[in-house]
């Protein structure tokens, strides 16, 4: 009777929590909490409290058959061709993301890391978007604006602001729900952040940066920070976006929306993904599945299974990032790494190019020269360049929604799970208007279809149905519907 | 319609409390059945569900029941010794008691929670309890923990 | 079918006026058909008659419902019509659900009518909640052993054996003392006819003997009984008599040379009796029983018994048998007025019990039947009786012993003025009960005999010189007080629990009401059954009453049981626990919790689990409450079907 | 050997006996539990670093002679590691000890084939905590410290330069800093609801730092430590009365400090108790974490705390938080377990402490003291009786 004992992090958020994994002879692993974790102390919130309930392993798999992993590799280094594209979101490790580079490289392509607001704000901004603040600047700023809901989507950031409050901070939530711990919550047109905002070089702006933002509410927010003196700090839905962000070579990457229009229009007929699922990430589902059935070739290279790894045509299964030797770069730029070993996930890429075994030390050093570091130390924020931009024009529209569902994204959104708590978020008065039962289900209908899904009576802005899952029946992260009962 | 004429007459614009009882289904279900046989009149306050034994009377029941939004609630049984099935009644008293002291520091006003035995032939005795809840009930006022919109 | 989307129909009674005058029912059923899975509404006049029913019928073919909801009057009383009805149109009888409008809604707001029909609305979603969660359920069934145990040996036991044994049931008798009879065999004369006692109990105990479907277990005790209704898995103690029961010929012989002399319980402390001895002269069995606590191991009465029936060494023997019904029927015992010295009895010689006084009037008795006083063994020539000792007595029992004691002293009063003419009786008395057949006339012989009744209770009594009591009472129909002397005051004791009945009824698993008695499962209509499917209870086990009423009882629990035996098969509720094994984590608390036993924790380690006697769950869901996991579910009172209740009593004001 | 034999004992191991402390008596006796076979399984601390470690479960005698003393260590959930009925060896803090009895009372732990061997306690410190601390207070680097221990009510760090510091434990605590705030009002510091309580109290003179004082508390006890002195790991000698009565000295001292902490941090509330909990707990982002790792909860992943309650409810409190404090109520031991992890820093054991203390005092009923009282609302079958 042994126990192999994994220090690691969270792959729920760019935070990157850390943790410990108690892995059993069977192979079944247990999460526990590693409270000398510099990340948070160990605290986790309820995806990475349920990680071993919501990450299912994956299996090779070849035209929809199990088979052993080399057959796997062997498959998927014969079906990458010259002109494919390649895709890693950052559930994986930067050494990972960096062999794929290579791989991608060889076959004259890039990376796309699925930022879509990257590719269309100018480079000398990128470090900024990429790296935000450590948290402990959180904890004392002086004010602190939010454009997202700590609770539901960074549920970690939520202690963190609440001891900028004990530290005399104020706080001022944006958006379309009003955050309990705010003291003030606002819904401002973005033409007047600045004059309403009021923020000075003790402020923090926390937002986020997803695959489906809009550039221009990206460029809106660095005006906000350049203009106020405040610092920024973009979270991200993955783990290891940061990391793959740094080692990208962003401007020549493409969004997913992109990619998936290439698909369509028959330039891309080869994806080759790394711990991506395009069909959980991406908010129009059917549109997604009905693209990437247009592939040749779709190829999945990842850890975990997932609604990807039921259509892809080859699935490369690697271990767990628990297991995984490497390092990843949370949202503060804090290089971390586990006490994992495994190089099977470089090593397959490896493979796949030829390349013998043992190719771990060479990404991994070429990581550290990337990132500028000598060693990974977490409990050392790397000091990154960030170089003074200059403000951008940007004609952000004003949200407004007449009856829409809007997505606000989450650890388990992002990562495609469900559970029994989905429900979905609206004020009282919708609620009366629309003569909702009480403990019967809301019926929501869109072009596309409707789902009948538990509510919750929230402060949340008039015609605004809030959801931090996934609905099969939207069309877009705003999705015009109505509800009935 | 005398009836309404009735009702309009005995001051409906008070507030009314709503109270949620639970009731065991050998004792105090059929003494609530017995007020009526007996026309025992009392207030529209209370709101029963029935449970085969005050056994069953589940804490979880009684919390949800106040998160609903509950000014008060009553839960009754058998009288002690008389219990259909041996010592059910015996077991809700001692739940009784962890729920009582866990309502007291929450913070949830004393008087907004009650168990009383009531037997099947008691139907007086029902009325008045459930009158005397009411008007204990309107004295503390509604719940603090009502959510909001809810009637 | 429980995956089936709901389709419920909700049925609204008027029930004449009585709900449909107090509340407006047009509205209930209007709000009902906007609920979410409701697909049919009607009102009803009367939702119960023939018509109503045919109208549940028809909207149950009409809108294919496979739930119904009821709004009339009381599960209590029209649970099992509308059930019947609802499984003849093909809805399962667990998928209808009750909401009581009239007595509980409309009978008691009866002059509010916003608040009535405001109610009437928040039950009908409240059922119509908990019914979209309904389960359909089946009733099973168990089949039942053809033995019969009857516990106790008296009239009523005895009554219960006879009928069983002559229906053809093997039946085990088993009784706590060395013969069968009971009280009964110890009385003098019963009233109102005062007969004989043991000249009608007598022939009865011998049928008892005949009957080859009766096996007499005297001298014998349950001491356990596992399992449920059909089979019972009883275990029976025989007390070692120390002789062979085979050999024993009843002469007395042992008796009469044994030297030990002990006070004789069978004539209650008044005479004595041997070491060895015989019960009393019509004891069935007729055997000799030793009292191996009070024996010196003289071994005269092994010399004297020619049969050599003696066994000094004989051990108690456990003996397992398997019944698939019980009779209880352990009977009572009189008031014990000794502990708190009740009117002197203990202080004053002269004092004493009816029971006693009964033993001193019958000619078998210690004094041949001549009623002497214990001080001098003078024949008393004035007695006073005073009745409700220990019942009716806020200190004592409330409850009223049924009239027997008032009985007991009327027909001793009698029978003695009749033996001695020139003997004077009082009886004191609160109220005189004279209630059943004939027992009026008892009294009014009495009154004509010239005994005096004196209303009112004694206040105190004391002792002269002589011996003596003097009864100081208020006669409360004259308004004065009075001093009676009397030369010997019997008390007319009440009736209370048998000693053993607490023990009885945890064997068992029988509740015991304030009182002390045995509860019936219903007092009015379901006298004999109890709250343990099988079990019946007969005799003064459930109350006090007197032997036509005892008797009767034991033959109603053999008419009770017989449906079962005859049947041969026993239903089972679908109210009962059900587990559900992925979610129990074997914590045990439910073994705990449950007064009948129906879990136990089986296998080892990994594998251990939970195993749920359904048949023995009698469906109060104690344990269901208990379980911190969820895992434990009452069916039809599932943690979600409450639930539902709870969560729909409010709703979004809007709507 | 009998139950309530007090001991000094050592492992006989030179390396175990330096590396470890007081002796490396524990460590020796675990190890020859498994090698001896008495157990199949050790629950042993590994280190992740100088401020954590984490229990493991091992059948490697090598592996529990590699941790020997090692410290800090949180209450571990016995029977999320372990099948019922394993025959295992803990080290145990009094708080550890008691889990486990009450896990066993429920059924997920099987008594009698685990060995709890008991370590005395006087409080723990959470890692970051520690951190800052030594940041704030000691000035020090967390990174060069090389060792800690608790001398006459001051936590002296040594450094890796060889130097001590010491801070007064009241100084720090009064600051925020030190024992975890449900350690300061813990008055159960000799585990004698273990089968053996270990530890350096009342081992005095030339045998002081070298060596454990043990108290046999039930026959188990006296079968692990008789294991290891047959296995000739570990050599003991009896107790003389100075030291026990030094033993009991700190025990009372510390209990002295326990009561006080407990006026203080449980003091009444003032103003509203609802407005209290409802703010307290307003933040709270239903992770479940302070229900995974609650060592008295028995119940699964589903239980009726969390399938009746929905982070969808429109409730002014969740249902999550008021089912768990009843059922808590007569099972919580304070361990602090709760606190530690919860992600918004609800003082949930300060919480739970708050509905439990008053019913456990008024049943008279500590839970985890002993195996004679059945678990939730089970005190009502005492009452039972009479």
């Amino acid at each position: 009777m042994n126990e192999n004992i994994f220090t690691t992090v969270c792959p729920g958020c760019s935070i990157a929590c850390g943790m410990y994994v108690r892995e059993k002879d069977d192979g079944t692993y247990d999460i526990d909490w590693r409270k000398d974790a510099v990340v948070n102390a160990g605290k986790l919130c309820r995806f990475g409290v349920r990680l071993s309930a919501n990450l299912k392993a994956a299996v090779s798999k070849v035209d929809g058959n199990e088979v052993e992993l080399s057959d796997a590799v062997t498959a998927a280094g014969n079906a990458i061709v010259d002109g494919a594209a390649f895709v890693s979101v950052g559930n994986t490790t930067c050494e990972e993301h960096l062999a794929l580079m290579k791989l991608a490289e060889s076959k004259g392509a890039v990376v796309n890391t699925g930022m879509g607001a990257f590719s269309s704000i100018p480079a000398e901004c990128h470090s900024t978007m990429g790296v935000g603040v450590p948290l402990d600047a959180i904890e004392s700023a002086k004010k602190i604006v939010l454009f997202i809901d700590p609770y539901e989507q960074y549920p970690l950031l939520v202690r963190r602001i609440l001891a900028s409050k004990k530290n005399g901070a104020t706080v001022t939530a944006v958006g379309w729900k009003a955050v309990s711990l705010a003291d003030d919550n606002k819904t401002i047109d973005p033409a007047n952040y600045e004059s309403e905002l009021d923020l000075d070089n003790d402020s923090v702006i926390i937002a986020e940066i997803n695959p489906s933002t809009d550039p221009e509410r990206v460029m809106v927010l660095l005006n906000l920070a350049k203009a106020s003196g405040a610092a920024i700090m973009f979270m991200k839905p993955f783990v290891n976006a940061v990391g793959c962000d740094l080692a990208s070579k962003k401007t020549e990457q493409k969004s997913l929306d992109q990619i998936i229009a290439e698909i369509n229009d028959g330039s891309i007929k080869t994806l080759v993904c790394l711990d991506s699922d395009l069909i959980e990430i991406m908010p129009d589902e059917t549109a997604v599945r009905e693209a990437l059935g247009k592939l040749d070739n779709l190829i999945v290279i990842t850890s975990r299974a997932s609604a990807i790894t039921d259509v892809a045509k080859i699935v490369v299964a690697t271990e767990p990032l628990y297991k995984k030797a490497g390092t990843v770069v949370n949202a503060e730029g804090r290089a971390l790494v586990g006490s994992g070993e495994g190089t099977d996930g470089i090593d397959v890429v490896g493979a796949m190019m030829g390349q013998p075994v043992g190719m771990y030390d060479e990404v991994h050093a070429a990581l550290l020269a990337t990132l500028g570091i000598e060693e990974v130390d977490e409990r050392v924020v790397p000091e990154y360049e960030k170089p003074d931009y200059a403000a951008m024009d940007a004609n952000p529209t004003a949200e407004a929604v007449e009856t829409a569902l809007v997505y606000a994204g989450g650890p388990f959104f992002w990562n495609g799970m469900v559970d029994d708590n989905d429900f979905v978020e609206m004020n009282l008065d919708m609620v009366t208007a629309s003569s909702l039962l009480k403990g019967i289900p809301a019926r929501i209908v869109s072009d596309k279809g409707e789902v009948a899904i538990k509510y919750k009576v929230s402060d949340v802005a008039p015609g605004v149905v809030l959801s931090n899952v996934k609905l099969p029946m939207t069309t877009g992260m705003v999705t015009s519907v109505t509800v009935s009962r | 319609m005398a009836e309404a004429t009735a009702a309009e007459t005995t001051g409906t614009d008070e507030w009314q409390p709503k109270i949620v009882m639970f009731c065991c289904n050998w004792c105090s279900y059929g003494g609530a059945d017995s007020a009526g046989m007996g026309r025992f009149q009392q207030p529209p306050t209370v709101r029963v569900i029935r449970v085969m034994c005050s056994g069953r009377m589940d804490p979880v029941f009684i919390l949800n029941a106040f998160l609903e939004g509950a000014d008060g609630v009553l839960f009754s049984g058998c009288h002690i010794g008389d219990c259909h099935y041996v010592n059910g009644n015996y077991k809700a008293t001692i739940k009784y008691k962890f729920l009582k002291a866990m309502v007291n520091e929450l913070g949830l006003e004393d008087e907004r929670l009650k168990l009383d035995w009531i037997s099947a032939s008691e139907g007086e005795r029902y009325a008045e309890v459930v009158t005397e809840f009411t008007e204990q009930i309107k004295k503390v006022g509604p719940s603090p923990l009502k959510p909001e919109g809810v009637v | 079918m429980e995956n089936e989307e709901p389709r419920i129909g909700v049925f609204v009674c008027e029930c004449g006026v009585n709900i449909g005058g107090y509340l407006d029912t047009q509205a209930v059923a209007d709000y009902a058909l906007t609920l979410p899975n409701v697909v049919h509404t009607k009102v009803n006049k009367f939702t119960c008659a023939d018509s109503g029913q045919a109208e549940i019928q028809e909207g149950i073919r009409e809108h294919n419902l496979n739930r119904v909801v009821v709004a009339s009057c009381t599960p209590r009383t029209h649970e099992p019509t509308f059930r019947a009805c609802c499984k003849e149109a093909g809805v399962n009888p667990y998928q209808f659900e009750f909401v009581n409008i009239r007595d509980q809604c409309s009978w008691i707001h009866m002059w509010d009518w916003e608040g009535a029909t405001a109610k009437a609305k928040d039950l009908v979603r409240m059922g119509v909640a908990r019914s979209r969660l309904l389960e359909p359920l089946e009733e099973s069934s168990v089949p039942v052993d053809q033995n019969v145990l009857v516990i106790g040996a008296g009239v009523a036991g005895m009554q219960a054996a006879i009928d069983f044994g002559d229906m053809g049931y093997n039946v085990y008798l088993v009784e706590k003392g060395p013969s069968i009879g009971g009280r009964m065999a110890r009385f003098d004369k019963v009233f109102p006819t005062n007969d004989c006692s043991i000249c009608i109990l007598g022939p009865k105990m011998v049928e008892v003997a005949r009957n080859k479907n009766i096996n007499i277990m005297s001298y014998s005790e349950v001491t356990d009984v596992d399992g449920f209704v059909g089979n019972f898995e009883v275990t029976v103690l025989h007390k070692p008599r120390y002789l062979d029961t085979d050999v024993c010929t009843g002469c007395g012989a042992c008796q009469e040379v044994c030297p030990v002399e002990l006070p004789s319980e069978f004539n209650e402390n008044f005479g004595i009796r041997k070491a060895i001895y015989i019960p009393f002269p019509q004891a069935v069995p007729m055997r000799a029983v030793l009292d191996k606590d009070n024996c010196i191991g003289c071994k005269a009465c092994e010399k004297a018994c020619e049969a050599g029936a003696i066994r000094y060494d004989q051990e108690a023997i456990y003996e397992k048998l398997t019944v698939g019904v019980i009779t209880v029927a352990v009977g009572m015992d009189a008031f014990d007025p000794l502990p708190h010295n009740n009117y002197g009895y203990g202080l004053y010689d002269n004092v004493i019990t009816t029971m006693e006084f009964e033993r001193l009037l019958n000619a078998a008795g210690p004094t041949g039947g001549h009623v002497v006083r214990p001080s001098d063994a003078v024949e008393p020539i004035t007695v006073g009786f005073i009745n409700c000792v220990g019942s009716r007595d806020v200190n004592e029992n409330i409850y009223c012993s049924g009239g027997v004691c008032c009985m007991f002293s009327i027909k001793n009063a009698q029978l003695l003025k009749e033996k001695r003419p020139e003997t004077n009786h009082f009886i004191f008395y609160m109220d005189i009960r004279s209630t059943m057949r004939g027992f009026e006339e008892a009294y009014n012989r009495a009154r004509d005999l010239g005994v005096k009744f004196i209303r009112g209770k004694p206040v105190e009594i004391t002792e002269k010189e002589n011996g003596n009591v003097v009864v100081r009472v208020e006669d409360t129909l004259k308004g004065e007080i009075t001093n009676v002397e009397l030369d010997l005051l019997v008390l007319g004791t009440g009736l209370v629990p048998n000693e053993g009945i607490n023990e009885m009824g945890a064997i068992l698993k029988l509740p015991r009401s304030a009182d002390g008695f045995l509860t019936e499962l219903h007092p009015k209509l379901a006298p004999v059954d109890t709250t343990t499917d099988g079990v019946f209870v007969a005799g003064c086990a459930a109350g006090p009453r007197d032997i036509a009423y005892a008797t009767a009882h034991g033959s109603a629990t053999a008419g009770r049981a017989t449906r079962l035996l005859s049947v041969g098969s026993a239903p089972i509720m679908g109210i009962t626990a059900r587990i559900d094994e992925d979610k129990c984590v074997v914590c045990g608390v439910c073994v705990d919790k449950c007064p009948y036993g129906v879990f136990e924790i089986v296998g080892t380690n990994g594998d251990r689990r939970i195993n749920v006697v359904e048949a023995l769950c009698k469906g109060c869901g104690t344990c269901v409450t208990a379980c911190p996991t969820g895992a434990l579910e009452q069916s039809h009172f599932k943690n979600d079907q409450v639930l539902a209740q709870v969560r729909n009593v409010f709703q979004y004001g809007g709507e | 050997m009998d139950i309530g034999d007090c001991y000094v004992g050592w492992a006989t191991d030179e390396d175990i006996r330096t590396r470890g402390a007081s002796g490396g008596l524990v460590t020796a006796m675990l190890a020859a539990a498994l090698e001896k076979g008495l157990v199949e399984a050790v629950v042993v601390l590994k280190k992740l670093g100088e401020f954590e470690a984490v229990p493991i479960v091992t059948s490697d005698p090598e592996e529990v002679k590699a941790t020997a003393g090692s410290m800090h260590s949180v209450p571990i959930v016995l029977s999320r590691y372990l099948e019922y009925g394993t025959k295992v060896a803990l080290p145990a803090k009094p708080c550890d000890a008691r889990s486990t009895i009450e896990q066993s009372k429920r059924g997920q732990v099987d008594i009698d084939t685990t060995y709890i061997v008991g370590l005395n306690c006087g409080g723990t410190m959470h890692p970051a905590g520690t951190r800052d601390m030594l940041d704030v207070m000691y000035k020090l680097d967390p990174e060069d410290i090389k060792g800690e221990e608790i001398d006459k009510g001051k936590l002296i760090f040594e450094t890796k330069d060889g130097e001590e510091h010491a801070i007064k434990i009241d100084e720090l605590e009064e600051e925020g800093y030190g024992r975890r705030e449900s350690c300061q009002y813990c008055a159960v510091n000799i585990p004698r609801m273990a089968d053996i309580a270990c530890g350096n109290w009342g081992v005095i003179g030339d045998l002081a730092g070298k060596g454990t004082f043990v108290e046999i508390n039930t026959d188990k006890g006296i079968a692990i430590l008789e294991n290891a002195i047959d296995a000739g790991a570990v050599e003991i000698t009896p107790a003389d009365d100075k030291g026990k009565a030094i033993r009991e000295k700190v025990d009372g001292a510390m209990m002295k400090v326990a009561a006080a902490a407990d006026e203080k941090y449980l003091s009444p509330i003032e103003g509203s108790h609802l407005d209290y909990y409802m703010n307290a707990l307003s933040d709270c982002i239903n992770c479940g974490a302070c229900k995974t790792v609650c060592p008295v909860c028995a119940c699964g992943e589903g239980a009726k705390c969390t399938e009746f309650s929905s982070a969808s409810d429109t409730y002014k409190m969740s249902l999550f938080h008021l089912v768990r404090f009843v059922h808590l109520m007569d099972s919580c031991i304070g361990c602090g377990q709760c606190t530690d992890v919860c992600p918004v820093d609800i003082p949930l054991t300060h919480i739970y402490r708050r509905f439990a203390e008053p019913m456990q005092e008024e049943f008279e009923y500590k839970p985890g003291m002993d195996m004679t009282t059945p678990p939730f609302f089970g005190v009502d079958l005492i009452e039972e009786g009479h």
